[in-house]
């Protein structure tokens, strides 16, 4: 098996993540694969999306060609209402943010380090257009932030390091990353591992991990 | 499903616990969720600090948890009453603390607090007594005082329409403090006069978004604190 | 003719502020003297009326027996709605009066130094419960302030004063002061005499003003 | 009568001058006053210092009026663009300067400004790159940076409807900044696809009163970005 098939592919990594969610959260959803986590929500559990750009209540894309272009989430594609939903301006739906009231966020990273500090805005390079957008507010202000990204990037480089070189997003906001991999909380100021993907074993994620990896804590 | 409906008002305060910070919605009688008031009277909940704009009427709501002895502390904007003795009586006698705050301070420190704004600055009481230990700086030639975002364990509102999302929508000047009450509890609570299906509620007319409120008690017919007073009721 | 009956009434001194307020004005009206403002408009202009708990677009008092206990203003009596009313919540509210963008703000008074220092809050009184309600914030928000007060206490005291005894409602707040004798500037640190009411002499002013009043400036 | 209306998206705009800030409403294009916009390109005025969410997509709109040269300066959250390098092109030859702000600080600063805030204190953003030049400090344990409220000259936003006096309703998620930046303006000007007689609104669901807006302008079939640019339209 050759390494890029090894380990979860996108949807099963939104997968795993949308199992940690517990039912009637109020759930911000980065752009890229976090969106996926919408689409493997557990049956019998009821999730509610907010989107930073005014809107509680989010319902998926509607079909090619409908919708409304003025009913759009953060990454500005067209979504649908889920019955409950309410609109609201900007300043208020980062009040909710800012203060609290969102349960979990689900972003994408460039690199996370083991003391939760995330960076996925700019990688800073020269002539690059900085652009931040709502994520420094989100992870500021959500009580739960999760990540979800590939273990390495298409190189080889881990993402998972001891401290990041990229600009920060936050300081120590990571709870818990979901990777083709492997499930790695950010805690105490160390990665611990909490779950390997199948196929997967410690060491071949220790390898691909830029900082010291701790091994699943056996239930008691 | 998410249903944030609870059975009674009983059950709507039943932990609240003694020593809470608890807002209370309402302008006068205007927005007072009297039924959750009366609930959270019998529940026995003591040493409260309640922030209201004002101190009650009559011997009924708000004035009768002040007259009950659960009151420890009020934070409000104006604390006389034509038509009440209880705060004032209780204030000169000692048994109760006032911390009095400019009415649009107030709404702003409690809006600051649910929005995670730990502390902004406000022209409001410059140079007056109520600048009394607040910080002050000056910003481009004026001289402003900083205050202090204001949360609480409990919010107790009443609203018109909600949904079991917990969306809400308000009657007329009923809505004053109740929205930004809302965004500043742990456990905000709502007693409305109907509870619908999601859905029901037009999102571009919701108020107050779900996200806010934790438990919705429907109470169809609230009682009005003039038409109480006016009866010569008092509670409990 | 005896003292009591020389000067404005309440209503001609409502008359006379409304005179000044231009046509199209955000106007916010105290509790009181200031409140019969409403009722003396000139025609052909038109007035919108905020009440800091929440309302623009504030019409007269219902009949009585009529109206909604949750229809009210600020001084907690019932009202009617005009066409092209609005509700808001109170930090918005405030955002209004805090922001500058209510025009016109009418008072009732205590005291006004010739600064415009104004005190209309409190006595300082022991004993006496302070409640303040919403007069600072209109005091510092509002673009002008006007007060309508009678010239004396009912027992001869000035109420326009070198200084203020009284606990402060605002540093420099106050415009113009229409009283019962006269209309009264706060400009550069002085009383400035601008009409008398008919049938008072400045003499009889001045007498009954605890500062310096500057006589009318004839036009050029 | 108070009637704000005026009768062109020309004459609505035409006291913007060189060199004033100029709020406009929108995220990406919902909410976007295109024809506002455009009527700000055809008078001219230059040196401005912009803000908005984005930097505008294709040669439309606020991207039209960047290339336009107009804009000195952007107050933005997120200037990258995919479908657009007005602004990269611009930015990197140095055309135009960039102050940076994330999105929940800069509603909050919008807010702030109209509601007579000076400054207040944010978690976002402290222990980032963007914490530079920011006073920092500790409240409760935790650090936050102080920010500035932000206020313009002239505020352009677009509703569904609005009544002569001013009131709006917004259509959707194209409510975003605007409610905010109407408040922050001292000349805010609306472009509303219908304009009606005060009255018509319901006042429990007017979303900005009258009082944040000088001018009404009917615009009956505003123009959307994404047709406008699927057409291949470029302005002028």
């Amino acid at each position: 098996m050759s390494e890029q098939r090894q380990g979860w592919t996108r949807e099963q990594m939104a997968e795993r993540c949308a199992f940690d969610i517990p039912n009637g959260s109020y759930v911000n959803l980065g752009i890229g694969i976090p969106e996926l986590v919408a689409d493997y929500v557990p049956e019998g559990r009821e999730l509610i999306y907010h989107t930073e750009n005014g809107l509680l209540g989010m319902g998926p894309s509607p079909a090619e060609g409908e919708g409304d272009p003025e009913l759009i989430n953060a990454g500005k594609k067209k979504v649908t209402l889920n019955p409950g939903a309410a609109f609201f301006h900007h300043a208020d739906s980062f009040a909710m943010i800012r203060g609290g009231h969102i349960d979990v966020c689900v972003l994408g990273a460039l690199q996370v380090a083991q003391n939760g500090d995330l960076a996925n805005w700019s990688t800073g390079a020269p002539g690059a257009i900085p652009s931040v957008g709502g994520a420094m507010d989100l992870v500021a202000g959500v009580r739960t932030i999760y990540v979800i990204t590939q273990h390495t990037t298409k190189d080889g480089t881990p993402k998972l390091v001891e401290s990041c070189t990229f600009p920060l997003t936050g300081v120590g906001v990571v709870k818990r990353i979901y990777t083709d991999l492997a499930v790695v909380d950010a805690v105490g100021g160390h990665f611990q591992l909490v779950e390997l993907s199948p196929g997967v074993d410690f060491d071949y994620v220790r390898e691909r991990t830029a900082a010291p990896l701790l091994p699943i804590v056996q239930g008691d | 499903m998410i249903d944030k409906r609870v059975g009674s008002v009983a059950e709507a305060v039943a932990d609240i616990f003694d020593g809470a910070t608890v807002m209370i919605g309402g302008f006068g009688e205007a927005g007072s969720p009297i039924e959750l008031i009366h609930a959270l009277i019998e529940q026995g909940a003591t040493g409260l600090t309640v922030v209201n704009n004002n101190t009650g009427s009559g011997e009924v709501g708000l004035a009768a948890l002040i007259k009950a002895g659960r009151v420890a502390r009020m934070i409000c904007s104006y604390p006389r009453s034509t038509n009440s003795t209880v705060f004032p009586d209780m204030y000169r006698s000692g048994q109760i603390e006032l911390e009095l705050v400019p009415q649009g301070t107030l709404a702003e420190r409690i809006r600051a607090g649910g929005a995670g704004i730990p502390a902004f600055y406000t022209p409001t009481g410059v140079g007056t007594p109520l600048e009394e230990g607040l910080e002050k700086r000056n910003f481009d030639g004026r001289d402003y005082v900083m205050v202090r975002g204001l949360k609480a364990d409990f919010t107790l509102i009443k609203g018109q329409v909600a949904d079991s999302h917990g969306n809400i929508v308000y009657n007329k000047t009923a809505r004053n403090y109740s929205p930004v009450m809302a965004m500043a509890a742990t456990t905000t609570i709502v007693q409305a006069t109907s509870v619908v299906e999601p859905g029901k509620i037009d999102p571009e007319t919701v108020v107050t978004p779900g996200v806010f409120v934790r438990r919705v008690v429907e109470v169809p017919n609230p009682a009005q604190e003039s038409v109480l007073i006016a009866a010569g009721v008092t509670f409990p």
